[in-house]
C-alpha cells in the first residue's frame, strides 16, 4: 500500500539516484523537465479522457450510447479525433492580425500548463510548490480572457468579435467571486500554500466548514472556463463558435486542450481547497483520491452544461455582481465572525 | 497542362507513394479522418430534419463519433447537403465549402442535392448539388432515412480509409 | 344564415359604390372591382358595421392571359364571415394601391405578387424581391414565362460582394 | 480631442447559421449587443412549388405539399385534398374522415415536439431536444406503419386516405396516448420549468394583440398574445365540430407563453385523437372518385389549422387536369414578419430565442 502510495516519490527517487549527487544542480534541473513532461501528459491525458467522457456524458443525458464503435467502448474515439485534427489545413484569414492570431492559442494552451504545475496531486508531490500557491493559480487562470480576447480580436470575423467581447465582460465579473470565495479557506489556514491548505483538511475537509464558499467556486468556476449555462464565449447559436470561429486544424486543438486542461486546473483546485485534495481513507492511495475527487467535480460541471439552457449576457452579469459578489464578502464575514469566536471559547473557558 | 509536365508530375506521386514513412504516415491519418467526420450544419430542407434525428437518441450517429456538428465551417470535415439547393443558395454553398480546410468531403443528402428531386424542371432550382461543389458520397432517398444517412457516411469512410481501392475502381490502376 | 345575408348585403351596396360585380362561387362571397377602386373596396370591407370583415388572410395574384387579378381572402376575428375581393389589373401596366396602410401583414404578401408577377403596389414601404435574387430576370407565374433549361440554370451566378 | 463614438455593428446571420431552423438569413445592426435593427431575408428555399403546380396533374401535386412544412406534412395534405374535394363537390367516407383528424393531430404532436425540443436548443438545453427527438419518433413510426414513410407521409388522396392503417397501429397509438401525460410532464421539468429558460424567456419579445391582429398573424402565436383564433373552431372543416377540446389561449404574449401554448396544445390534440379512435366507424376509406380527376370551372380557398397557423390553399381551376393557379397561403411566412418589429431593443440572443418561438420551417416560407 505504501509502494503505491507513494509511487511518484519513489519514481521520483530513482531518477535523482540516477546522478551521482542526488542534489546536484543537473539532478534539479532533470526533474523540473520531468515534472513539466508529466504536467504535459497530464493535460493531454485530461483533454483525450475528457472529451470522450463529455460525449458519453452528453450522450448518457440525453439517452443515447454516446461513442461506442471505435477500440473498446468506443475509447479510441477522441485518439482518432486528435490524429485528424493535426492533418488539417492551417488556415489563417486574409484580413487576420497574423501575430495575435497565431499567439492566441499557444497563450491559451499555456495557461493550464502553468497553473496545473502547482496543485498537490499527493503528500509531497507538487510539481512545484509554491508558497504564494493560491495567489499565482489565480493570476495566472486569469489570463485566459487575454487569450480569448485575443483570438477574437486577431481572427478579424464579428462573431469572434462579439465572443472576445463577451469573454471580457463574464470573466473579469467572475474572477471575483471566485477569489474572494477561496479568500475564507485562506483565513482559515492562514496560509496561501496549497500544501498546507490540503494538509489543514486532515479531519474535515473545508466543504462542510465552508459550503457556501464552495457553491460559489463551483458556479464561478464553471463560468471562469466557459461552459453552460455561462458558454456565452463559444455560443453555437448565437456567435458561431465565438473567438474560435476563424480557427483550423491544430490552433483551434490547442485551444481545445486549453479548455479542458483549464477545467481540469479549476476542477483540481475545488479538489485541493474543499474537497481535502489527496486526503481520504487509507484504503486507496493519495493520488487516487485526488483524481476521483477532481473527476467528480469535473463530472458535475459536464451534467450540468449538457442539462442546463444558456443564460442571458445580463442576467449572468446581474448574478454575477448582485448575488455572487455580496454572498461571497457575506461569506467572508461569517468565516471571520467564526474564526473570532473560535479563538475566543478557550479565553472565556479558561 | 502540357503532356511532359503531367508525366513528371505522375512520376512524381508514384515515387511519393513508394516512400514508407510518408504512407505509413498517411495511413494512420486516413483511418483518424474516417473515423472523426464532423460535418458542417448544413440543413437546407427536410432532409434536414432526418438528419437532426440522426442525431438523436433513436439512431445516434454519436456512435460513430459523427455527432460534433460544428457551426464554423472552419472546423469541419464534411459537408452534409441536406436538401434542395436552389440557385439562390448555390453561391453561399460554394462559399462554405470553400472556407472549410483540405482534407473535406461532401455527402450529397437526398434527391433534391442529387440531382433536383421533384423539383427538378422548376426555374429558381440546381439540379444535382454536383454542379456547385465536387461530391463524394450520394444518398438517394425523399428524404433519406437516418439509416440511409449512417450508411452513407460509412461508405464515406470506406472511400477515405482505402484510397488505394477508390483510385483502382475510378481509375483502373 | 343571418350573419350571411348581413353580408351580402353590405357588399351589394359597396358594389354599387365601386362599380363592382357580386357572385358567389361554392358558398363565397366574391366582388370583382377595377383596380383603381380595390383600396377603397377593402377600407371599406375592413370597417362593415356589424360583420367587419377586419382579418386579411391571405393576397395573391392570378395571371388571367389578358389581365391580372389581385385576389384578397379577408374574414374576421370575431365572426364566420367571409369574403373574397378580387381587383382587375392591367397587363401591361400593373399598378395598384398597397394594402399596407390597412394591414401591415399585406406587406410580404405584396412582396411576393411583386417577384411573381411584377404587380407594382403604390404606396408599398418596401417593394423589393423577397424570394428571388435582385437581378433575376422576369416573374415566374406569369403565363408567358419561360423556365430555362437546366444547362442554363446551372450555372451559378456570382456571389454580391458584400 | 478626438470625439469618441461607438460604431453599429452590422452581423449577418445565415444563411447557414446554426440557430436558422433552415436557410433564413437575417442582417442584425447591433450597438454592443443591443439589436437596432433586424433584416429578414427569405428565398433562399425558394423552390417554385405554385409554379410546379401548373404542370402536375391534381393527385401529381399531393406529393408536393409533403415538403411545405415537412415537419407537419398530413397537415398540407388535407389542406390540398380538402380544397380539391370542395372545389369538385366528393363526399369522402366516415372512416376516412376520422382517420385524417387522427393523422393531423398526430402531426400536430410530432411538430409541436420539434418546436419546443429546437426551441430548447436554440438557448442550449440539448437535453430537452433530445427527449422530444425520442418521443417523437414513436409517431413517425406510427408514420411508418401506414404509409411507409417517415417524414414525407403522402397518405392522404383526393376522396379519402390511401390505406387503412394495419393491426399494430391502433396499439402503438393507444400507448403513444397514454404516455403523453408523462412526456408533457418530462419537457416541463427538464425545460419550462427551469429557472434559466424562464429568465430568458419571459416577458421577452412582446407582440401586443393589436399589433398580432394587423399583421396577421395566425396560429399559437396570436393565441399566446391573447386572441382566441382557430380555425378548427372559428370556421370547422373535416368533421371537427364533433369533436370535444378546448384552444388554449394565453395572454403573456412574450417568448415563453409562446413555447408553453404549444406543450398545452399538444395534450388538446391527445384528447381529441382519443376521441376519434373511440369513435371510429368502420368502412372503406375511399370515395368513389372518377380516374381522372378534372374539377369544374372555378375557385376556391380552404384552409386548415397548421400546428404553425393557417395553412391555406387558393385553386383556380380551369376545367384541364391541371390546376390553373394554385397559390399556398403558408402560415410562417406571414408570421415571419412580426420578427424584425418585436426584437427591437432585446439582446442578440433574445432574437434568437424570439425567431425560434416563431416556430418557421423554411420550405413553407420559401414554397
Amino acid at each position: 500500500m505504501d509502494t503505491l502510495n507513494n509511487l511518484f516519490l519513489i519514481i521520483a527517487a530513482a531518477i535523482r539516484g540516477l546522478f551521482a549527487d542526488p542534489h546536484s544542480v543537473w539532478a534539479d534541473i532533470t526533474m523540473d523537465v520531468v515534472a513539466f513532461l508529466a504536467v504535459i501528459i497530464i493535460i493531454v491525458l485530461a483533454a483525450l479522457v475528457l472529451i470522450l467522457l463529455e460525449r458519453k456524458v452528453a450522450g448518457w443525458t440525453s439517452q443515447r450510447p454516446g461513442p461506442n464503435r471505435l477500440g473498446p467502448r468506443g475509447w479510441f474515439q477522441t485518439i482518432a479525433d486528435a490524429l485528424k485534427l493535426m492533418g488539417k489545413e492551417d488556415v489563417t484569414p486574409a484580413n487576420a492580425d497574423r501575430l495575435i492570431f497565431k499567439v492566441a492559442p499557444m497563450i491559451m494552451f499555456s495557461l493550464p500548463l502553468m497553473t496545473l504545475a502547482v496543485i498537490p496531486y499527493g503528500k509531497g508531490m507538487s510539481p512545484i510548490d509554491l508558497d504564494l500557491g493560491i495567489f499565482y493559480f489565480l493570476a495566472i487562470s486569469a489570463l485566459s480572457t487575454l487569450a480569448l480576447l485575443m483570438a477574437g480580436w486577431g481572427s478579424n470575423n464579428k462573431y469572434s468579435l462579439l465572443g472576445g467581447m463577451r469573454a471580457v465582460a463574464q470573466m473579469i465579473s467572475y474572477e471575483i467571486p471566485l477569489i474572494f470565495s477561496l479568500l475564507g479557506v485562506v483565513m482559515l489556514t492562514e496560509s496561501l500554500s496549497l500544501t498546507k491548505i490540503v494538509e489543514a483538511q486532515g479531519v474535515v475537509p473545508f466543504i462542510v466548514l465552508q459550503p457556501l464558499a464552495f457553491v460559489i467556486y463551483i458556479i464561478a468556476g464553471i463560468a471562469e472556463v466557459n461552459r453552460a449555462p455561462f458558454d456565452l464565449v463559444e455560443a453555437d447559436q448565437e456567435v458561431v463558435a465565438g473567438p474560435f470561429t476563424e480557427y483550423t486544424g491544430l490552433r483551434w486543438g490547442l485551444f481545445f486542450l486549453g479548455e479542458y486542461g483549464n477545467m481540469t486546473a479549476v476542477s483540481a483546485l475545488a479538489a485541493t481547497v474543499f474537497l481535502g485534495g489527496w486526503q481520504g481513507p487509507a484504503i486507496l492511495p493519495g493520488w487516487i483520491w485526488f483524481w476521483l475527487k477532481t473527476g467528480l467535480v469535473i463530472f458535475f460541471m459536464m451534467w450540468v452544461r449538457w442539462t442546463f439552457p444558456r443564460m442571458r449576457i445580463d442576467h449572468l452579469m446581474h448574478f454575477a455582481w448582485k448575488w455572487l459578489l455580496p454572498l461571497s464578502i457575506l461569506n467572508i464575514l461569517l468565516t471571520g465572525l467564526g474564526i473570532y469566536i473560535y479563538q475566543l471559547i478557550p479565553r472565556i473557558g479558561g | 497542362m502540357d503532356v511532359t509536365k503531367e508525366k513528371e508530375l505522375r512520376e512524381a506521386e508514384a515515387m511519393i507513394e513508394k516512400n514508407v514513412l510518408v504512407t505509413s504516415i498517411d495511413k494512420v491519418l486516413n483511418w483518424a479522418r474516417g473515423h472523426s467526420f464532423w460535418p458542417v450544419t448544413f440543413g437546407l430542407a427536410c432532409c434536414a430534419i432526418e438528419m437532426m434525428a440522426a442525431g438523436g437518441p433513436r439512431y445516434d450517429i454519436s456512435r460513430f463519433g459523427y455527432e460534433v456538428f460544428r457551426a464554423s465551417p472552419r472546423q469541419a470535415d464534411v459537408m452534409i447537403v441536406a436538401g434542395t439547393v436552389t440557385r439562390k443558395m448555390a453561391p453561399l454553398l460554394r462559399r462554405i465549402y470553400d472556407q472549410m480546410p483540405e482534407p473535406k468531403w461532401v455527402i450529397a443528402m437526398g434527391s433534391c442535392a442529387n440531382a433536383g428531386g421533384p423539383f427538378v424542371d422548376s426555374y429558381s432550382m440546381i439540379p444535382g448539388v454536383d454542379k456547385v461543389v465536387p461530391v463524394d458520397v450520394y444518398i438517394p432517398g425523399c428524404p433519406p432515412r437516418p439509416e440511409s444517412l449512417i450508411f452513407g457516411l460509412l461508405q464515406l469512410q470506406q472511400k477515405v480509409s482505402n484510397p488505394a481501392k477508390v483510385r483502382l475502381l475510378k481509375h483502373g490502376k | 344564415m343571418e350573419n350571411k345575408e348581413l353580408l351580402r348585403k353590405r357588399v351589394d351596396e359597396l358594389a354599387s359604390k365601386v362599380n363592382g360585380e357580386v357572385e358567389e362561387i361554392l358558398g363565397m362571397l366574391v366582388l370583382k372591382v377595377k383596380g383603381p377602386y380595390a383600396l377603397e373596396a377593402l377600407t371599406t370591407a375592413k370597417s362593415f358595421t356589424d360583420i367587419p370583415c377586419d382579418f386579411l388572410h391571405d393576397l395573391t395574384a392570378v395571371d388571367k392571359i389578358d389581365h391580372f387579378e389581385v385576389v384578397y381572402q379577408l374574414t374576421s376575428w370575431k365572426g364566420p364571415q367571409k369574403l373574397r375581393i378580387k381587383a382587375v389589373v392591367d397587363r401591361e401596366n400593373p399598378v395598384i394601391d398597397s394594402a399596407t396602410r390597412l394591414w401591415q401583414g399585406a406587406n410580404y404578401m405584396e412582396r411576393e405578387a411583386y417577384d411573381m408577377f411584377g404587380i407594382q403596389f403604390k404606396g408599398h414601404p418596401n417593394l423589393k424581391r423577397i424570394y428571388l435574387w435582385d437581378d433575376f430576370e422576369g416573374y415566374p407565374l406569369r403565363k408567358d414565362y419561360v423556365t430555362e433549361t437546366a444547362e442554363q440554370r446551372s450555372v451559378v451566378f456570382k456571389l454580391p460582394a458584400e | 480631442m478626438a470625439v469618441e463614438r461607438t460604431e453599429e455593428l452590422v452581423l449577418n446571420m445565415g444563411p447557414q447559421h446554426p440557430s436558422m431552423h433552415g436557410v433564413f438569413r437575417m442582417v442584425v445592426h447591433l450597438e454592443g449587443e443591443v439589436v437596432t435593427k433586424i433584416d429578414p431575408k427569405i428565398g433562399y428555399l425558394h423552390r417554385g412549388i405554385e409554379k410546379l403546380a401548373e404542370s402536375r396533374t391534381y393527385p401529381q401535386f399531393i406529393p408536393y405539399t409533403d415538403r411545405l412544412d415537412y415537419l407537419s406534412s398530413p397537415h398540407n395534405n388535407l389542406a390540398y385534398v380538402l380544397a380539391v374535394e370542395k372545389l369538385m363537390g366528393v363526399e369522402i367516407p366516415e372512416r376516412a374522415e376520422y382517420l385524417r383528424v387522427i393523422f393531423a393531430e398526430l402531426a400536430r404532436i410530432a411538430s409541436h415536439q420539434v418546436m419546443i425540443g429546437s426551441t430548447a436548443l436554440d438557448i442550449a438545453g440539448w437535453t430537452a431536444w433530445s427527449y422530444c427527438f425520442r418521443d417523437r419518433e414513436r409517431i413517425l413510426d406510427m408514420y411508418e406503419m401506414t404509409a411507409g414513410s417517415r417524414l414525407t407521409v403522402n397518405n392522404m388522396r383526393i376522396g379519402g386516405i390511401s390505406n387503412d392503417p394495419p393491426p399494430g397501429f391502433w396499439d402503438a397509438l393507444k400507448s403513444f396516448l397514454d404516455d403523453i401525460p408523462e412526456m408533457i410532464e418530462e419537457y416541463y421539468g427538464i425545460f419550462f420549468g427551469n429557472e434559466i429558460t424562464m429568465g430568458r424567456m419571459k416577458s421577452v419579445g412582446i407582440l401586443p394583440k393589436e399589433l398580432a391582429e394587423n399583421l396577421s398573424i395566425t396560429g399559437p402565436v396570436i393565441r399566446s398574445s391573447g386572441v382566441n383564433y382557430d380555425v378548427r373552431k372559428a370556421d370547422p372543416y373535416g368533421i371537427y365540430d364533433r369533436f370535444d377540446f378546448d384552444v388554449p389561449v394565453l395572454h403573456g404574449c412574450d417568448s415563453y407563453d409562446r413555447t408553453l401554448i404549444r406543450l398545452l396544445e399538444i395534450k388538446e390534440s391527445a384528447k381529441i385523437i382519443k376521441q376519434a379512435m373511440r369513435d371510429i366507424p368502420e368502412g372503406p376509406v375511399m370515395a368513389k372518385i372518377p380516374k381522372v380527376i378534372k374539377p369544374p370551372v372555378g375557385e376556391v380557398y380552404h384552409r386548415v389549422e397548421n400546428p404553425k397557423g393557417e395553412l391555406g390553399f387558393y385553386i383556380v381551376s380551369d376545367g384541364t387536369t391541371k390546376p390553373a393557379r394554385l397559390h399556398i397561403k403558408s402560415p410562417t411566412f406571414v408570421n415571419m414578419q412580426m420578427l424584425p418589429l418585436i426584437s427591437l431593443g432585446w439582446k442578440i440572443q433574445d432574437v434568437i430565442a424570439i425567431f425560434a418561438t416563431i416556430d418557421a420551417v423554411l420550405g413553407e416560407v420559401d414554397k
